[in-house]
């Protein structure tokens, strides 16, 4: 099982990226429902 | 072609968020003159592009009622004839030949005389109608104009501000061509030139 | 109630677009000068004598084609562009219908690239020491090309007809619908000058033809949508 | 499950799925031989990016179909929503693609078919875009990109078909295949994790169409009211 140093290290900035990409999405979604309540 | 009356029922145009148009209700009637006035920007223009079918409206309807029921909207230009300022005709071509190749799309074999006189009687002097257009003046053009939007003989007759450009001879020659079509055709005037209000036996006013 | 066909009406929308064109001449020039001036610009810098002989018939066949395509651009747009820029469109959209419009252009478009492509190509062949040995399997190619390209060109000529900046605009949108097409006329151009048997090129007919023919059809159902507002 | 907690749970499965997709991709699946390294592992990223990009566009030709046939503005708005997220996609496709043609053949773009057609694609959406920019009134807008995302679909086929066919003559050697699959053999494990991430990429599309949607969905409904 490749447990390389570097490759450790490029997931978990993937996963960085994803957890920050999710945190905006659902920060949006939120965003919108608010919106959709206001209606 | 038989007589065509044009119902428009709460017709709205909204361009972004710019109401031109709200619910105008109406009908072009076979043998009347409507004139639709109102200042500038009110939604003339608006208004007969939608009923000519070039513009859709936001809402409402609009219904060509021929002898045989309604006619579909890609037909309406059959029984139609338009003038107006943001219609011109081709400057590299002359008088005769763009009435000539407009006959020729709208399937008429039209004699040349024919043309010709339709021109004179607008006041278009035959030596002139030879003469490329780009060299005409404007109310020279403005009869030209006139000539395209009759010479099918069209049982619905839209004119917007017909009398532009015109002279005092070129406004008579429009009275003469409005009077020769109201018997038998649905004509509309939009128009703000209390002349060419005299005209209407009906009437709608727009506000801005 | 109809007396003409549509092919009389869409006739009488060519007639008006050679004579208003040969009378100002704007389509003409700039295809025609846009084509001679890169073809120079091209013969100039390359020349015949400075490509590798195992490079020469892919580089040659798709050079051609760069040029003809570019040169094409310039002008093909006019056809609906200069109605809109003489308001003359909404005459013509309450006198004619959309098919016989859209048959009309189209076939000055082709029209257009022939006078293109009979003024061009020879004169590329001459100045670039291009050999093709099967010149009508070529001319085949040239001709499924034109129509191909003047079908797509048509099209899109409409549509960006009524947008700002609509020459540009053009350019952009025609690209990448063009780009299949550049790549299958290139190898049957490639083909046509490596020999004078005709099914060197059948492949990539069938393709051009194929797009063409697609292309024209979904523009039938597409014009009056586009054309109309 | 009512819709609202399927709504509100659903993001957050989605969340984990791509964290273990992201830890599958690197640990779990093993590493293909043949490749400089671990330089394979972009696929799992890659090819996931590139079916998003196609799919986009096949909901975006949905959505123009439709608004051609019905007018509706919600249609229009689908459409650019689709767009807006294949514009994107593709570009993601595009980039992760030459990083990887970079690392396998030390050169940013060797013309692989497969890339060939992402790009072509990314160029489609750019012009729809350069169109929707340059028409202002809304309804014209509607319809002329709409008549373009149709007429841009009809040579889709000759661009999966024809290109790659053209480009693989001219590049024997590229082992990435023209039916857009990777020609290396691929192991159990890792066909699991490239499909993990096809639905979790797809999931991440659907997520954001349908929060553009619902976007328009309200700026129509409060035009309306503006206007009603």
């Amino acid at each position: 099982m490749p447990g390389s140093e570097s490759l450790v290290w490029v997931a978990a900035v993937t996963i960085v990226i994803w957890l920050g990409i999710f945190a905006y999405c659902m920060a949006l979604d939120r965003r919108v429902r608010r919106l959709e309540e206001e209606q | 072609m038989s007589g065509v009356s044009v119902e428009f029922a709460r017709v709205s145009k909204r361009f972004g968020s710019r109401t031109v148009l709200a619910s105008v209700s109406g009908t072009l009637e076979s043998g009347q003159v409507l004139v639709v006035a109102g200042p500038n920007g009110s939604g003339k223009s608006t208004l007969l592009n939608i009923l000519a079918g070039v513009l859709r409206p936001s809402r409402g309807e609009v219904t060509y009622r021929g002898g045989d029921g309604p006619v579909p909207r890609a037909r309406w230009f059959e029984r139609l004839g338009m003038a107006a300022p943001d219609m011109s005709v081709y400057e590299e071509l002359s008088a005769l030949e763009n009435l000539h190749f407009f006959a020729r799309l709208r399937g008429l074999a039209v004699a040349d005389a024919v043309l010709r006189d339709l021109l004179v009687n607008l006041g278009l002097p035959a030596r002139e109608q030879t003469r490329l257009v780009g060299t005409y003046s404007s109310g020279m053009k403005q009869r030209v104009k006139l000539a395209q939007a009759v010479l099918h003989e069209p049982p619905v007759l839209m004119l917007d501000e017909p009398s532009s450009n015109l002279d005092a001879a070129g406004h008579e020659a429009v009275a003469g061509l409005v009077a020769r079509f109201r018997p038998r055709a649905a004509v509309a005037v939009a128009t703000n030139d209390p002349r060419e209000i005299a005209w209407g036996d009906a009437r709608i006013d727009l506000a801005l | 109630m109809r007396a003409s066909t549509l092919l009389s009406e869409s006739l009488a929308v060519l007639a008006k677009e050679l004579k208003s064109e040969l009378r100002s001449r704007v389509a003409l020039n700039a295809v025609g000068l846009f084509g001679l001036t890169t073809l120079i610009a091209v013969a100039y810098q390359i020349g015949p004598y400075q490509i590798q002989e195992q490079d020469r018939p892919h580089l040659l066949s798709a050079l051609l084609w760069v040029i003809l395509f570019f040169a094409a651009t310039s002008g093909l747009s006019r056809v609906f562009v200069k109605e809109e820029d003489a308001h003359t469109a909404k005459t013509l959209r309450l006198a004619a219908r959309p098919v016989a419009v859209l048959a009309g252009k189209f076939l000055f478009n082709l029209l257009l690239l022939a006078a293109l492509y009979t003024f061009i190509v020879p004169l590329y062949c001459a100045l670039m020491g291009y050999s093709v040995k099967g010149v009508p399997s070529l001319a085949l190619v040239l001709a499924a090309g034109a129509i191909a390209l003047s079908a797509t060109s048509t099209i899109v000529a409409a549509i960006i007809a009524r947008a700002s900046g609509a020459t540009t605009l053009f350019a952009i949108l025609s690209v990448p619908l063009v780009l299949p097409l550049l790549v299958m006329l290139i190898q049957g151009t490639r083909a046509a000058a490596a020999s004078a048997a005709l099914a060197a090129v059948l492949p990539a007919l069938r393709g051009i033809v194929s797009l063409g023919g697609a292309t024209l059809i979904v523009s039938v159902y597409l014009f009056p949508v586009v054309w109309h507002d | 499950m009512t819709k609202t907690a399927l709504r509100t749970s659903l993001p957050w499965l989605l969340g984990v799925w791509m964290v273990l997709v992201t830890l599958g991709a690197f640990f779990y699946a093993p590493s293909a031989e043949g490749f400089k390294g671990e330089s394979a592992r972009i696929v799992f990223f890659h090819v996931p990016q590139a079916w998003v990009a196609v799919l986009a566009f096949c909901v975006n030709l949905v959505a123009s179909v439709r608004y051609l046939r019905r007018r509706k503005a919600l249609d229009d708005a689908r459409a650019a929503a689709a767009a807006r997220l294949g514009l994107v996609f593709s570009v993601l496709a595009t980039v992760t693609g030459s990083l990887f043609a970079n690392v396998m053949w030390n050169s940013f773009w060797n013309w692989d078919p497969r890339e060939v057609s992402i790009a072509i694609l990314l160029l489609i959406y750019a012009a729809y875009f350069a169109l929707r920019e340059a028409v202002v009134d809304e309804e014209r807008r509607a319809t002329l990109s709409a008549a373009y995302a149709v007429l841009a679909f009809v040579t889709m086929p000759f661009l999966i078909f024809v290109v790659p066919r053209i480009y693989w003559s001219l590049h024997p050697d590229t082992i990435i295949g023209a039916t857009g699959k990777l020609k290396l053999e691929m192991e159990s494990r890792m066909l699991q994790v490239l499909l993990g991430s096809l639905v979790g990429f797809t999931g991440l599309f659907v997520w954001l169409y349908t929060l553009d949607v619902r976007l328009a969905r309200v700026r129509l409904a409060r035009q309306k009211r503006e206007e009603g």
